[in-house]
């Protein structure tokens, strides 16, 4: 049970037949848990204004339902040889106040988000642009990025380096086009105000009530408007899973997310009841600081002593999934269209036997009875449960275990995961996009979401390699290998589960595609039955 | 007595600095960084961050600057809602807060005071049982509960009033009545206690022997004589439910400032915090000297007294 | 002029309180005509106050039982009155002025706002109309500066303004019956006459009957036509007043009268005080309840309660030395003439 | 007039011989004397016995305080002991079926049956098949607990801060009353973090969080009633008999606000104890598995939907030992009024 | 009586301020002093300021100005140097009202020996016990009550509850505030005669507060009368029965209500006439002007002075000046 709530529904391209249904209003209501950060897409960092943003605004590809980059302002796209410069082509599309949208636009917006020093910076130097680098480290100044508008309707981007992983960042905000003459004129305002943001895509934000809701209404102007068949989207900031359901059940929306296990157990069974695995991972650092740590057999029976399926069916019971494996189910396809953790398999899955075995061959290699040591957790609700569950399971199945919960602040995790202030931790980590890499390469050495010093130098060279590799195939070769020196060689993390959502949605939506990472949604191809 | 007030406001002020200066000191103890993602930010990024906030600078530098800018009227602008205004945010959220806790302040008092009123006058009776054991009930069930009970049966299974959400003023009810509980509670107990000790007080008999109804007496002289605590209790908090309570907010999704306030806490959202800080010192505070003239508007005794202390 | 505008008949109240009943009145009668004064004196801690609050049915409901008795007003049986006749006879019908002078006004009001109540509940003025006759009260009673000290609180006022305040609000709807206990004992002398004669003006414009609770029998001469005394509970002895001056038959009442100082006396010598204490009210008592202090004690009194016995037409006490087999004990004579 | 029952040895008649002269022997006198009633205390006692909500109100609160420390010992389970098969049993009690403790869930399929359980677990289990019947008896230990240190943070905190406020006034009522201030000016979730920061969790950093504001209310309310009390008479009267400045307020003034004192306390107590939950909650309180009453009570609502019983248990305990000390709190008021007689 | 002064109050003022521009000058420039063993009586119209000269004796209210001297220190010093304990063991006061001057929530005998163990610490329990039973036979309660509360006790038991918490503490000088004034007569007699007593056996001295002229008479030395807050007239009180000089005494000695109906019904009064005045705005001059029947012209324009016309006699009225005669 992969993928999106738009799984089953028609690929964009079979989307064009318009509404024998015109009797059913296009209208959808959603819900979000949070407020819309900011629509400036220099200063964007979070998912709820990225869906936003990749709904109103469109750059020169838009993903497709399998996730994938497709043609979007760009009509075409070419590369050079060395594959070091990408030549885009526009086609013409209309800003909603009626300008055009240029490869200014594209020159103007890309450089703006490195002189607001946005937290998506970033985002250029991992696409590989030339200048990324030197530019967020300070040695160049923005202008100096490899981006060029040769004609108005002609964009030439430089790479530094040729980068497989190009072309699938090119749909994220960071990369969208900014109106120059607008984003100037709303000055500090930019982004903050429904009348603040210029449309480019598919809708126009239509209202704003901020902590409160806002709207969508369909983008005349689009340039695909044909296909875009939703009038209005209405989407209501609502925080608890349980008031949202109750809005649900009085129709007030058509799709809730986030249902809690009693919530989700009393919806089983019914038709507009699904389970969707989101990307986020919940594993265990482990510090190799603690000796007991640094003696593989013992990290190996920390993971398989544990019940994972139990955790997320019985205790969670809230759509999560267990996870064997660093790279999450539903997550990213093979070039052979192939999920990759089917294609990777369940990593180091042991039985508790197993697990008891090597803890005492473990122990007796260390010269310790036992263990004592302790886990940092945030303080988030299922993070709490999870290591309740955690304890009980160590301390039951492997003797001599003793382990003390710390809950902490989430920020303080954060800290104390960085500063090595810990024994054990409760890790989250979420894509930055929708490829495995983005939960490999953390593991370099030295890498910056490390922390916990794991280093091996055929792994580094491995990641390396991929990050060179323009053939898909045998990237994704590289990159099924390289969980598997972390998680099966080396059993240096702990993965846990991946959390998921058990979510209503109303049988009248179709095609409403959901996004593993980065835009959340695409409206763009839904309708109401 | 004006002159009392006067410096009551230079008092507030002081005060108000004290807690602006400690609140800015601790908060920049809170671990974290106030940007979003704090999970993905490398040391680089944050660096730039910092020096692009001015992040980076010797906290009394910031504090000065922070201060400086406070007293021109800037109290600076969000890092998580990127760039909006302090004030503008504060303002935008408080008026659902104000609006279901003056409701829910309105509601309970009156049926808090009816309650405690009529319990007071029926003393061991069984309707006072009901009325404690419901003041009880009130007080130790926490009004989230009642929150749910109400958006469920209420809202969805009765269908009279909207779940959820912030729309038209429909919308205030339910969240207002959940939040009432409390206010019922503390109401009806406070006057209840207090009336007890007011009855049994000789002026009553005078009050009654002047032909007066019961309701009259009741109403002006023991009433009045026994609200003291009430208004005690009532000051702070009407502040601090006016200025918006987390659960009750999240469950009706209604846009209020107490959630906000949570929220900005745990993102360290600086300015955020310190704006909604210092907007609720001054509100608690202004009510603090309310409830001290309301102190002498019910007992005069009280009132003189502070004509000496000046 | 001789029909009884109220009665008082073998009232008897208790008290529950944790050593269980006080019994604070025993057993009291009297009756009250139209334009008559009645003066109650006695023991302090007789009851004097208790019966004073019974007749307004102001004794709390709730610790307080009056298991035998009978209080008419009018024609009407004041204990049984429904609540809302209750309140119309309270203040307009029957008032009382109450002894503590301090406590009986409400701190939180001003002494306008407690007059006003009053007066706008019996009598159908609009509010200015009922603040002007406030003012005219407190004028009345000698405050001064009333149209000022209307505003006042009561802890502004000296026990003795704070007394006449009471006053002035018993008087202001001209009751029909004025129970005033203890009216002046915070008042000097001048002060007092004048509010003696102010009630007197009021007994002679509207024929009220004035019950006048006071220890002072200086203000019993001047203002009563009968007297009743207390002691313990019970009415000893009763009578117009020249019978209770000049002819007192109770050995409690010889001792009142003795413990006086007089104003012509030449002041050195000990004032003469009854020796003893009261008994306590709790207790079931045996006998005359005088009897541990009186100085003609019998054997009988110890035993026995004593009838009342009529002395003349309307004088009547309770003792047994009124007893005929008791008059033959020569003592008697001797102590008499004391 | 009455007659009054004859003694023993008194005359039945009146008989000519009884009118002779014969003074009150002195020690009959005495005698009478002698027989001093009860002490205050006592009668205070008695009084308190007397209110009819108290005896059960007592009862209850020692029932449940017993149970808090045998209950979890009756059954074989412990309050951490996970067993994921039993997970989400609802409550069943064999013969008290007709109460809800009938194993039924909320379709009214019978779990234990389903399952394939023979054991019952009175109170459920929640969703680790952890025993409810232990954990709520564990909870309400600890719950009892922090009830106890509110109270007494309370009373001694809030009750001398605001009685030396409001009896000495003027300037140090000035600078008390801004310290209060102050303290609820700044945001106390700042200063529970920073506390998580330095502290071990534990019941002394719960102490230490709710001594920062937790007695701020008891404080304002007795400042209240202090005010009000200290201009009258007998406080004046006091003084002139040099009693000390503590004495005055032990003696004379705080006996007279006891009323919104007790009442004041009955509300700091639930709120600690939610208080506790939220500090457990963001792991400055007691560390999991423990869990209070709060706690239960907060975990239980997320699953009141499905498994009511998660949530109805606790709060059906926290409200049976806050409608007892309720009850007990007002006799013990009007036992401790001397005005209130009944 | 002997010939030390035991209390000397000069020009002492006490001034309530009640509104921003109101001042009611209770007690205005006040002087007198009072010998050791003596009984001062004082006297006067109600409100004149009696209980507020009683009070700040006992330093209840800050003075406004003046100074009062005990037994020939400071009372202001004393109070800072020893505290306000050590002031208190030498001097009390029997409160005017009986009913708000107890606390409701303390028995008899708690409030009695508090007093007692303020002052004399060293006193074991059952002592103290046995003292606390002794004063309230002493001032004619049986102890069988000493566990009541006040609200169980008439208003003249309570005044006796107030008495015998001032005897407790055995002070040398008492400022008794209407103590008698609602008692029965035959315990008014009880209390006197105890008071008295005391004073011979212990050289106690009294400032007597009362409105009974006979009860002053009979107990008092020298008897000072106020009014309007000032002092109008002082003598020994034979004297001042026998010679009344002020207007006002004569005044108030003719309407003392004398406890005989065949007299009290026949004798003449001298009724004041005029508007009692504002103690807010006093009349100028003599504050007795406005309402003396013998006044004249410069009456209202100027002050009398406080002059000694007879011997021990003072007396505040231009009656008696060089311009009056
Ligand atoms: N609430 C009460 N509970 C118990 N006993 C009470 C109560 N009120 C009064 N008493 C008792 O009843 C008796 C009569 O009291 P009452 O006030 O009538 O006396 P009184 O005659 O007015 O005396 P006084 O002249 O001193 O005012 C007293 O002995 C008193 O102790
Ligand atoms: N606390 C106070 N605040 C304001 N005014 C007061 C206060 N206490 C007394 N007064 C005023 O001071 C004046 C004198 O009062 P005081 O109580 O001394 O009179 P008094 O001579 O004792 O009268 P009484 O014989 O009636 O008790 C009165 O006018 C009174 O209103
Ligand atoms: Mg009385
Ligand atoms: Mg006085």
């Amino acid at each position: 049970n992969f993928g999106s709530a738009g799984k089953n529904d028609a690929s964009p391209a079979s989307e064009g037949k318009q509404g024998e249904a015109s009797a059913v209003k296009q209208v959808l209501n959603v819900s979000e848990g949070a407020e819309i950060a900011t629509l400036d897409v220099a200063q964007i960092s979070d998912a709820v204004s990225s869906t936003v943003l990749n709904n109103i605004n469109e750059g020169l590809f838009r993903f497709d339902d399998k996730h994938q980059p497709i043609l979007a302002i760009a009509q075409e796209h070419k590369t050079s040889e060395d594959a070091l410069t990408h030549t885009f082509l526009l086609r013409d599309a209309k800003w909603a106040n009626g300008d055009p949208v240029t490869a200014q636009d594209f020159e103007y917006g890309w450089k703006r988000v490195l002189r607001e020093v946005g937290p998506f910076g970033v985002f250029f130097e991992m696409a590989g642009i030339a200048n990324a680098d030197k530019i967020l480290q300070g040695e160049k100044k923005p202008d100096d990025l490899g981006i060029k508008a040769i004609d108005a309707k002609t964009l030439e981007v430089k790479l530094d380096r040729a980068n497989p992983l190009f072309l699938p960042l090119l749909p994220l905000a960071p990369f969208l086009p900014q109106n120059e003459k607008f984003v100037e004129k709303a000055g500090d305002k930019y982004g903050l105000e429904y009348d603040q943001v210029l449309a480019n895509g598919p809708f126009v934000l239509n209202d704003w009530k901020h902590e409160q809701s806002w709207q969508y209404k369909k983008n005349e102007s689009y340039w695909d408007a044909a296909n875009v068949q939703l009038d209005e989207i209405n989407v209501y900031i609502v925080k608890e899973p349980s008031a949202a359901v109750n809005l649900y059940e009085t129709g007030k929306l058509d799709r809730v997310t986030g249902l809690t296990s009693s919530l989700a157990d009393a919806y089983k069974g019914k038709e507009d009841y699904q389970k969707v695995a989101t990307p986020t991972t919940i594993f265990m650092r482990l510090n190799p600081d603690v000796a007991a740590f640094q003696n593989e057999n013992i990290r190996r029976a920390i993971g398989m002593a544990i019940d994972k399926e139990s955790l997320t069916d019985v205790v969670l019971n809230d759509g999560s999934i267990p996870l064997y494996g660093l790279v999450p189910a539903a997550f990213s396809l093979s070039p052979d269209m192939k999920d990759y953790r089917v294609l990777n398999g369940q990593l180091n899955k042991g039985t508790v036997e197993e697990a008891k075995t090597l803890w005492q061959k473990g122990l007796a290699e260390i010269g310790q009875s036992g263990l004592a040591t302790s886990m940092i957790v945030a303080d988030q609700e299922y993070m709490r449960q999870t290591s309740e569950y955690l304890k009980a399971q160590l301390e039951t199945n492997l003797p001599g275990f003793k382990l003390k919960l710390k809950t902490v602040p989430f920020q303080q995790r954060i800290k104390q995961e960085k500063a090595f202030e810990y024994e054990i931790a409760l890790s989250t980590w979420g894509p930055d996009y929708i490829d495995p890499m983005t939960y490999l390469d953390m593991w370099v050495t030295g890498g910056q979401a490390n922390r916990m010093k794991y280093s091996n130098p055929q792994f580094d060279q491995l990641v390396a390699q991929a990050n060179k590799e323009l053939d898909p195939r045998k990237r994704y070769d590289i990159l099924l290998q390289l969980e598997k020196i972390i998680i099966e060689k080396d059993a240096a993390v702990v993965p846990l589960y991946q959390y998921g959502e058990v979510i209503l949605q109303s049988q009248k939506i179709k095609g409403l595609i959901w996004h593993p990472s980065g835009p959340e949604f695409t409206y763009k191809w839904t309708h109401m039955e | 007595m004006r002159l009392y007030f006067l410096k009551r406001l230079g008092v507030m002020l002081t005060t108000l600095f004290i807690i602006a200066t400690v609140t800015f000191f601790l908060m920049k103890l809170l671990p974290g960084t106030p940007y979003s993602n704090p999970d993905k930010l490398s040391e680089q990024q944050l660096a730039s961050l910092n020096q692009k906030y001015g992040l980076d600078q010797p906290l009394p530098v910031q504090y000065a600057r922070y201060l400086g800018n406070l007293v021109q009227g800037d109290w600076g602008v969000s890092f998580q809602f990127k760039g909006r205004l302090v004030t503008d945010i504060i303002f935008e959220r408080i008026g659902p807060s104000v609006l279901i806790g003056f409701q829910a302040m309105v509601i309970g008092s009156i049926i808090g005071l009816g309650l405690g009123i009529l319990s007071a006058l029926r003393q061991n009776s069984l309707f006072d049982l009901g009325a404690v054991t419901m003041a009880v009930l009130g007080m130790s069930i926490p009004s989230f509960v009642f929150a749910a009970l109400l958006q469920y049966y209420v809202g969805v299974k009765l269908g009279w009033l909207p779940p959820g959400l912030w729309e038209d003023y429909s919308y205030s009810i339910l969240p207002s009545l959940a939040l009432s509980v409390t206010v019922i509670a503390a109401v009806a107990r406070f006057i209840r206690t207090e009336m007890l000790e007011v009855l049994t007080q000789d002026y009553i008999l005078s009050a009654r022997a002047k032909g007066i109804s019961e309701f009259g007496v009741v109403w002006k002289h023991v009433v009045r004589n026994s609200l003291i605590p009430v208004v005690t209790m009532l000051g702070p908090m009407a502040v601090s439910i006016m200025t918006g309570t987390l659960v009750i907010e999240k469950i009706f999704s209604v846009p209020g400032l107490g959630e906000q306030f949570i929220l900005s806490i745990m993102v360290n959202d600086y300015s955020v915090i310190m704006g909604i800080t210092l907007f609720y010192s001054t509100l608690f505070i202004l009510v603090v000297l309310l409830v001290d003239m309301i102190y002498g508007i019910l007992d005069p005794r009280i009132r003189e007294k502070w004509g000496e202390s000046t | 002029m001789n029909q009884p505008i109220l009665t008082v008949d073998g009232l008897h109240v208790a008290f529950h309180s944790q050593r269980g009943e006080v019994h604070a009145v025993r057993g009291v009668s009297f009756c009250l005509q139209k334009q008559e004064t009645l003066a109650i004196v006695g023991e302090s801690g007789s009851g004097k106050s208790v019966t004073a609050k019974a007749i307004m049915r102001l004794l709390p409901k709730q610790s307080t039982s009056i298991p035998a008795g009978q209080i008419t007003y009018a024609g009407q049986n004041v204990l049984a009155l429904p609540p809302r006749e209750l309140q119309s006879l309270r203040g307009a019908e029957i008032s009382m002025v109450f002894q503590d002078p301090m406590t009986s006004l409400n701190p939180t009001m001003t002494i306008g706002q407690q007059l006003v109540e009053g007066i706008s509940k019996h009598q159908r003025l609009d509010k200015a109309a009922a603040y002007e006759k406030a003012v005219n009260m407190l004028q009345l009673v000698g405050i001064p500066n009333a149209q000022e000290r209307i505003r006042a609180y009561p802890h502004h006022f000296s026990g003795g303004m704070r007394q006449r305040v009471g006053i002035a609000m018993a008087l202001a709807c001209d009751p029909k019956v004025l129970i005033a206990d203890e009216p002046t004992t915070a008042l000097d002398v001048t002060v007092q006459a004048q509010i003696l004669e102010l009630m007197k003006s009021l007994q002679q414009r509207t024929g009220t009957g004035i019950i006048l609770i006071t220890h002072d029998l200086g203000v019993v001469a001047n203002m009563a036509q009968k007297v009743a005394v207390m002691y313990a509970g019970e009415v000893v002895e009763t009578g117009p007043i020249a019978e209770i001056f000049y002819r007192p038959k109770h050995p409690y009442t010889w001792g009142l009268l003795r413990s006086m100082p007089r104003l012509d006396a030449a002041g050195t010598e000990p004032l003469i005080p009854i020796p003893g204490t009261p008994p306590d009210l709790a207790r079931q008592q045996q006998g005359c309840p005088f009897a541990p202090r009186c100085a003609h004690v019998m054997k009988v009194c110890k035993h026995f309660s004593p009838p009342l016995t009529e002395v003349s037409s309307g004088h009547t006490a309770k003792c047994w030395l009124l007893d005929q087999r008791a008059q033959q004990q020569e003592r008697l004579a001797g102590v008499a003439g004391g | 007039m009455r007659t009054l029952p004859a003694t023993g040895t008194s005359p039945h008649e009146i008989t000519d011989d009884l009118f002779v002269h014969e003074p009150v022997a002195a020690e009959v006198a005495m005698e009478v004397a002698a027989s001093a009633a009860d002490a205050p205390w006592k009668a205070a006692l008695k009084r308190l016995g007397k209110n009819r909500g108290v005896v059960p109100a007592f009862v209850l609160i020692m029932v449940i305080t017993v149970l808090a420390f045998v209950g979890p010992l009756l059954t074989p389970y412990t309050y951490d002991g996970q067993n994921v098969a039993h997970s989400n049993l609802p409550p069943k009690i064999s013969g008290l079926g007709w109460l809800g403790f009938d194993g039924l869930d909320s379709n009214g399929v019978d779990l234990y049956a389903k399952r394939n359980i023979t054991e019952a677990h009175w109170f459920g289990t929640d969703e680790f098949g952890r025993d409810m019947w232990t954990r709520v008896w564990k909870g309400t230990q600890i719950s009892l607990l922090i009830a106890l240190v509110a109270a007494l943070l309370d009373l001694f905190i809030g009750v001398l801060y605001g009685g030396i406020s409001a009896y000495y006034g003027g300037k140090i009522d000035n600078v008390m009353q801004r310290i209060i201030e102050v303290l609820v000016g700044i945001p106390n979730l700042i200063v529970i973090i920073l506390f998580i920061l330095i502290l071990e969790p534990g019941i002394t950093s719960i102490i230490l969080a709710m001594t920062i504001t937790g007695w701020v209310g008891m404080a304002r309310i007795v400042r209240g009633q202090i005010l009000q009390l200290k201009g009258q008479e007998f406080v004046l009267a006091a003084r002139s008999l040099g009693v000390s400045n503590s004495r005055i307020m032990f003696k004379h003034l705080i006996p007279n606000a006891m009323g919104p004192i007790i009442v004041t306390l009955m509300f700091t107590l639930p709120t600690a104890i939610f208080f506790e939950a939220f500090l457990s909650f963001i792991g400055l309180g007691l560390q999991a598995p423990l869990a209070s009453l709060g706690v239960l009570i907060n975990d239980g609502y997320k699953g009141m939907r499905l498994f009511p019983y998660k949530l109805v248990i606790p709060a059906v305990m926290i409200s049976l030992i806050m409608i007892s000390f309720n009850l007990l709190a007002d006799g013990l008021r009007d036992a401790l009024d001397p005005k209130m007689t009944k | 009586m002997n010939n030390r002064v035991l209390l000397e109050v000069n020009h002492l003022s006490k001034h309530f301020q009640l509104g921003p521009n109101q001042t009611l000058r209770a007690v205005d420039d006040v002087s007198f002093h009072i010998w050791q063993g003596e009984t001062l009586g004082l006297v006067g119209e109600s409100g004149c300021g009696k209980s507020t000269v009683g009070r700040t004796l006992l330093q209840l209210y800050k003075p406004t100005s003046g100074e009062i001297r005990f037994a020939g220190e400071r009372v202001s010093d004393m109070t800072e140097r020893k505290g306000h304990k050590a002031y208190t063991s030498q001097m009390q006061m029997i409160f005017q009202d009986p009913y708000s001057s107890l606390n409701p929530r303390m028995t008899v005998t708690e409030i009695i020996s508090e007093g007692l163990m303020i002052h004399r610490p060293n006193l074991a329990k059952k002592e103290r016990k046995e003292q606390v039973s002794a004063l309230l036979e002493l001032v004619g309660l049986s102890s069988r009550q000493a566990n009541r509360y006040p609200h169980e006790f008439s208003g003249g038991q309570r005044q006796r509850i107030g008495i015998a918490r001032a005897l407790a503490v055995e002070p040398s000088f008492i400022v008794a505030d209407e103590p008698i004034a609602a008692l029965d007569v035959s315990i008014q007699a009880q209390i006197v005669n105890l008071l008295m007593d005391l004073q011979r056996q212990k050289q106690l001295t009294y400032l007597f507060i009362a409105h009974d002229l006979s009860m002053v008479k009979h107990i008092s030395d020298r008897i000072a009368v106020m009014y309007l807050g000032q002092l109008v007239e002082l003598a020994a009180s034979d004297e001042l029965y026998a010679r009344p000089l002020h207007p006002y005494t004569e005044a108030l000695l003719s309407a003392i209500p004398l406890p005989d109906p065949v007299q009290e019904q026949s004798r003449e009064r001298i009724v004041l006439q005029g508007e009692i005045p504002n103690p807010l705005n006093p009349p100028s001059g003599c504050r007795f002007h406005t309402r003396c029947p013998k006044a004249f012209d410069i009456c209202a324009k100027e002050i009398p002075s406080f002059a000694e016309v007879l011997p021990q006699h003072y007396v505040k009225c231009h009656l008696y000046g060089e311009k009056g005669e």
